[in-house]
C-alpha cells in the first residue's frame, strides 16, 4: 500500500464541542486503501513552534464521495492551528501510514472501547469490522458531558455504551469499570485511548484469555520508520509505533 | 544543462545532495515518496559491530525550529547489516554511504574491515560525533587525540573513500578538520547535532529519557553554517555541510560558503521529498544566475570577502 | 502570596527575571512599555573603558526561530556612563548590574575599578563571551587559563558581587563555571550567543559586515539549557540562564533544570514587555502548582531523575 | 511622544496591484500623535521564518475616524504574510517609532520624492506639509504601469510627477532624471525609496545647497533603540536609524 504525500483540500470543518473538532478532506477520485488503525502525518504550517508534522488517525472513510475524516482533539498549538482550518484550505497530509487492527478469522463477539481522542479511529473501524460481518459494541469514555462527542454514526453499527468520569451521561466512572464488562463475554477488544485505560484492558483481556489490540500513540517525528523515535518496548525489542505499529497485540508489549 | 556532479578523490557523485545518517533510513522508506537514484548519495542509519536497542522512550521532543533525538544509535548490528540491508540497498543507482560507530576504537577498527569487503560500499561516514551514548561517539569527536587516533587506524583497513563526521560540541572545530585530514581523511560532513536539552514543564521532568539529546533542524544551521566556512577554508579535502537545510536555498548557503556537497537530516521528517526538491532547486538557481558548474559556486563568499 | 526572590551572597533580588545585556539598552528604551522597577534586575549595555563604535553594518539578519547580531560592543565608554547614564539608571527600583568588556585584562581591571566606585551598582558581569570583537571577549572565555585569570584579577579589585558570563562556544562549559567559581566569582551567567552566521544567497555573500555574529533567540534554547543544567549541578554559586527565553515556560525549563534566576535577551525586542509577562506567568505557575516559594523548584528535574 | 504596544483591528486590507496593499487600522479613539516619516514595528505571526518584527512607514493618519494606514510592498515571508490580513484580525504592532521630517521654518519650495515602497511615508508627509502651509510637488518613480499605486490622494495635495522605468506612465526614466529638476528649483527635498535614488538626490541637492532628508530603510531588530543593530554611520559616528532617524539629513549622512 504505497504511501503518498498530497495537499488535500479541507470541505469541512465541523466543531463537536470545545475541545474536538472533524475535518472532512476530499482524497481525490483516485482515494487511497486505507485500512482502520491507520493513521495520517499532517503539516502544521502557521506557527513557529509546531516544527514536526502531527499524528492523527484515520477516523471514517467516504469511498462514495473519495472524502476521509480526521477528529482531533485540541490539546496544544499545532492541533489549536488545525482548529482554524477552513473549508477550501489545503493541508499537506503523509497517508495512510502504519498497521491496522486484524480482522476475526472466525465469529468471535468484538468490543471496541475509546477514551479521548482514542474514539477517532473507532468510526472507520467499526464501519469495516460490520462490512465484514462482525457487528461490535462499543464503549466510549468520556470525562463530562461537555467532552462528549455525537454517537450517533456509531449507533447505527452496534451497540453503544458510554460512560463519564461524573456520570452526566451514560455510566459514572472509567470505561474499565462499565457494567458491560460483567454482563458480555467478548472474544476480541479494540482500544484506543489514554495509557492507563489501555492498561487496564490489556490486564483484562490477558486474565482472559481475550484478545486485545490496543493503539498507541507515541511521539513521532517521521511517521515512516525513518527516526527510530517513536519505540516501544516489545517482546521483540524496540521496534516502531509507526510501522510495526501504531496497533498492537497486547501480548507483544511488556506491560 | 548545468553540471551539478562532484568528487571524492576519484569517487564521483553525480550531484551534491545526499541525506544524513539516521534521518533516511536504509532509503526504502522514502521510495513511496521519490527516487532515491536520483540523489548524489545516502547515508544510511549509524551502524555498529552488535546489534544496539538503543535509549529509552521517549527519545524526542520538539523545540523552536528544531527537535533533539536521543536515538542512541538503534540499529541491528553489521552482520544483519550484510545480510539483509546491503543486498537491497545496492540496488540504488547511487552512492551508498555506511555511517559507522562503535564504543571503542576496536569497533570501528573491526566494522571498517567489514565494510570494506563490501564491494558495492564505496565510502564509509565515521561517526565520531554522536551524543547519544554514553560511549564512543562524541567522546572521541571532542577530544583532538582520540579524533586522531580513531582516523588513523580506521585508514589503515579501510580502502574505500573515509568521510569522517564531526561534532560542532568543541571549541574549535578547525582543529579537528585538520587532524583528520593529516591522518588520511578523504572527506569530512558537518555538523552532527548540538548537545542539547529540554524540560516538560508541566510535567516537571525532562522531555527526554537520557536529558540530553541532539538538537537538529533549521534551528542549527546558523552554527553549522559557520562551522562548514571555518572548516573548508581550512582544509584541502571536500567539506559536506549538514545541518538544518530544508531547502535549495539553505543548501545554497552552505555551499556559496565552501561546502563541496550537502546532507539532508530533519528535513526529510517534515517532508519526505526535500532531498528532490532541493536539488532541483540548486539547479535552478544556477541556471538563473547563469552558472554551468557548481564548483563555479563553491565558496564563492570566500572569493569575494 | 509567592515568594519569588533569590540572592547572591547579601545581594537580594526581588524575583528571578532579569534583562539580558545588549538586549534592553539601559531600561529607559522600555520605560513607555513596563515599569522596569518591577523586574528582579536589569543588565546594562556592554560597557568598555574607551567608547566604541562596533562593526560595520548590516551587523543583524534573522535566522530559523532567532537572529544573529554582530554589534561589537559599540558604547560610549565608561567616562560617558559616569557622568550620564549612572544618574539616571540608579533611579529604578532594582539591581542595576553593568556588563564589561575588554581587549586585555588591564582593560576588565581599570573598568572594575571604576565601577566599584559606583555604590549603587552591586554586580558586575564579566564578559568573558563576546563573540563580536577581534580582541578579547570571547578570546578569553574559551580559554580556561585565560578565564582563570581575568576572573582572578578582577576578584582582587571588585567588593561587589562578580557575576562571570559564560561562552557557549567551548568543549565543557562545567570546566569554565567550575574555574571561575574557584576564582570567587559569585554567580555564573549563561550563555552567551552561539558564533553563528548566514549567507544572503540571492546576492551570493554573507549577511554580516564580519561574516560570523552572535545567535540568540528560541533557537539556541536548548543549548542554553542543556548548558545551565550542566553547571548547575557542577557549581555551588546560582547559576543566571539565559539563552532564548521567550516565556515563562520557557524561564521555568531552565528554573527546573537548575537556575536561580534566568535574563530576558532577544524576547525583548519581539515584545517589549516579555520580561514582565514572563515574571507574572512564574508566579502564577507557582500559584497554580501549589508552591509558596521559587528555590522549591529550583534545580526540581536533578531531584527527582 | 509615548511609544505604545497594542492590538490594532485591521479594518480594511486594499490591494493596489501585485505588489502593493495597504492596511488600514483602528487606532481607537485615544490614537497616538502621529509625525510624518515616523514608523512601527509590526509583529508576524504565522510563519516558522519570520522571527523579528517588520518595520513600516506610517502611510496616513485620519484623526477623524481614529485610523492610520500603512502601505506595504510584498518583498518576502512578512510582508507575504500581512497581506493575507482581513478585515477584523488583529495586528500586533509598537509605534510610533522614531523621528520625522522637519518642518520648514520659512516658505520654502519643497519637493517630495519617493520610490518603490519608498512612497509609502509621503503621502502623510504631503498632508502635514499643506496643512502647515506648504504645498509640495511630489513626484513617484515606479519600476512600469503594473507597479504604479494609485496616486489621486496625493493629487488632491500637490503636483504630482510620475516616472517609469519603461515610460508606459509619466515620464521615463528614473526619478533623478525627470524634467522636474530642470525646470523648478525647489528649496528642500525630502525623500524615500532606494538607496541608489536618495543618494543621487543627495548629491543633488548638496551641490545645489538645497536642504535634503531622507528616509533610510536599514534593518532592524527592536525598533526602539535597545540592540543597535539598525546603525548608519554619520559624522556624529554610528547612530541608530529607529531612533535618531529613519529621517536624516544628508549633510550628516557619509554619502
Ligand atoms: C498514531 C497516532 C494517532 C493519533 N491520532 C489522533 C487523533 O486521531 N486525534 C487526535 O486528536 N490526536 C491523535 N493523536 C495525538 C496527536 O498526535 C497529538 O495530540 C498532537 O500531536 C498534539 O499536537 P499539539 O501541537 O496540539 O500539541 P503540543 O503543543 O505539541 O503538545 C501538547 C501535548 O500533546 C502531547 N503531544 C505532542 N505531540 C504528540 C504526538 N506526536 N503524539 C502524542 N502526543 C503528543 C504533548 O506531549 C503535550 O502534552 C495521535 C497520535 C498518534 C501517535
Ligand atoms: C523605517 C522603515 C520603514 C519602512 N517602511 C516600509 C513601508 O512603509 N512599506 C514597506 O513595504 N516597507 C517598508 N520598509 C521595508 C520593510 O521593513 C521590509 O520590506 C520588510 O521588513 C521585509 O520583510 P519580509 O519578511 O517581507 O522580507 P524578508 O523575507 O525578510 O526579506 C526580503 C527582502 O527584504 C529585505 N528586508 C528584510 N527586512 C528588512 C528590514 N527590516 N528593512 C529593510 N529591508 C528588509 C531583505 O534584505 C530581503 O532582501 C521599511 C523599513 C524601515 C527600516
Ligand atoms: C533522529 C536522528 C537520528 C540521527 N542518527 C544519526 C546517526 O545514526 N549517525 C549520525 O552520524 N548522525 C545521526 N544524526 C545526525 C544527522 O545525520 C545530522 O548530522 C543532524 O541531524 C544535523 O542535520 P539536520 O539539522 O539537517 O537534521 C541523527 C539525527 C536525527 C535527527
Ligand atoms: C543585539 C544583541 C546585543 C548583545 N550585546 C551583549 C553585550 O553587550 N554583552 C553581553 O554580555 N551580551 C550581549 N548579548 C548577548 C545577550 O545578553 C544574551 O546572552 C544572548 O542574546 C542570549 O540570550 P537570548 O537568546 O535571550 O537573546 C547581546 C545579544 C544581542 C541579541
Ligand atoms: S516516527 Fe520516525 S520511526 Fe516512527
Ligand atoms: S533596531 Fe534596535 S536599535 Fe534600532
Amino acid at each position: 500500500m504505497a504511501k503518498r504525500i498530497d495537499d488535500l483540500k479541507v470541505i469541512g470543518n465541523k466543531r463537536l464541542n470545545n475541545d474536538f473538532f472533524i475535518l472532512e478532506l476530499f482524497a481525490g477520485t483516485n482515494i487511497a486503501d486505507f485500512k482502520p488503525g491507520q493513521f495520517a502525518q499532517v503539516r502544521i504550517d502557521g506557527s513557529k513552534e509546531t516544527f514536526l508534522r502531527r499524528p492523527v488517525s484515520i477516523h471514517d472513510v467516504d469511498y462514495e464521495n473519495n472524502t476521509f475524516k480526521i477528529l482531533i482533539q485540541i490539546v496544544g498549538k499545532g492541533t489549536k492551528m488545525l482548529s482554524g482550518l477552513a473549508e477550501g484550505d489545503l493541508l499537506n497530509i503523509i497517508y495512510p501510514l502504519g498497521n491496522w487492527f486484524t480482522l476475526p478469522e472466525k465469529t468471535e463477539k468484538v468490543l471496541l472501547v475509546g477514551g479521548g481522542c482514542g474514539i477517532a479511529p473507532l468510526l472507520f473501524l467499526a464501519r469495516y469490522f460490520k462490512f465484514n460481518g462482525f457487528i461490535p459494541d462499543i464503549l466510549l469514555g468520556f470525562r463530562n458531558n461537555a467532552r462528549i462527542i455525537e454517537f450517533e454514526e456509531y449507533s447505527k453499527i452496534g451497540n453503544v455504551f458510554i460512560t463519564t468520569e461524573d456520570g452526566s451521561v451514560g455510566e459514572k466512572g472509567y470505561v474499565t469499570s462499565h457494567s458491560v464488562f460483567s454482563t458480555q463475554k467478548y472474544d476480541r477488544i479494540c482500544c484506543c485511548g489514554p495509557e492507563t485505560m489501555m492498561k487496564a484492558l490489556a490486564a483484562y483481556s490477558k486474565n482472559r484469555n481475550i484478545i486485545c489490540e490496543v493503539s498507541l500513540e507515541n511521539l513521532m517525528a517521521c511517521g515512516i520508520g525513518a527516526c527510530l523515535c517513536c519505540i516501544v518496548d516489545t517482546v521483540k525489542g524496540n521496534i516502531c509505533t509507526c510501522t510495526d505499529g501504531p496497533v498492537f497485540n497486547v501480548n507483544d508489549l511488556k506491560w | 544543462m548545468v553540471n551539478l556532479g562532484f568528487s571524492i578523490g576519484d569517487l564521483h557523485f553525480k550531484n551534491p545532495v545526499l541525506t544524513a545518517s539516521g534521518t533516511f533510513g536504509y532509503g526504502s522508506e522514502f521510495d513511496d515518496f521519490i527516487n532515491v537514484s536520483r540523489l548524489g548519495g545516502i547515508v544510511l542509519k549509524g551502524t555498529t559491530l552488535e546489534p544496539r536497542e538503543g535509549n529509552l522512550y521517549p527519545r524526542m521532543a520538539e523545540t523552536p525550529s528544531g527537535m533533539l533525538n536521543a536515538v542512541g544509535l538503534q540499529n541491528k548490528g553489521i552482520d544483519y547489516f550484510e545480510e539483509h540491508i546491503y543486498p537491497r540497498v545496492i540496488n540504488y543507482d547511487t552512492n551508498v554511504i555506511v555511517n559507522i560507530n562503535g564504543s571503542y576504537i576496536e569497533d570501528y577498527i573491526a566494522l571498517a574491515e567489514r565494510v570494506n569487503k563490501l564491494k558495492k560500499i564505496r565510502a564509509i561516514e565515521l561517526n565520531i560525533s554522536c551524543p547519544n551514548v554514553k560511549m564512543g561517539g562524541m567522546v572521541f569527536g571532542t577530544n583532538l587525540d582520540s579524533s586522531r587516533e580513531v582516523t588513523r587506524e580506521v585508514r589503515s583497513v579501510y580502502s574505500g573513500k573515509l568521510i569522517v563526521k564531526l561534532s560542532p560540541n568543541v571549541t574549535n572545530i578547525v582543529d579537528f578538520a585538520r587532524v583528520v585530514e593529516e591522518e588520511g581523511a578523504d572527506s569530512v560532513s558537518l555538523i552532527n547535532t548540538l548537545l542539547g536539552m529540554s524540560v516538560d514543564v508541566a510535567k516537571m521532568k525532562p522531555s527526554l529519557s537520557t536529558v540530553t539529546g541532539g538538537l537538529s533542524g533549521p534551528a542549527i544551521k546558523p552554527v553549522a553554517l559557520r562551522m562548514v566556512w571555518q572548516v573548508a577554508n581550512a582544509v584541502k579535502i571536500p567539506v559536506i555541510g549538514i545541518g538544518g537545510i530544508m531547502s535549495a536555498s539553505d543548501a545554497l548557503e552552505f555551499i556559496l560558503a565552501g561546502a563541496s556537497a550537502i546532507q539532508v537530516g530533519t528535513a526529510s521528517f517534515i517532508d519526505p521529498q526535500s532531498s528532490v526538491k532541493i536539488l532541483e532547486g540548486i539547479e535552478s538557481y544556477l541556471l538563473l544566475k547563469g552558472f554551468s558548474d557548481i564548483t563555479e559556486i563553491t565558496g564563492f563568499i570566500n572569493r569575494t570577502t
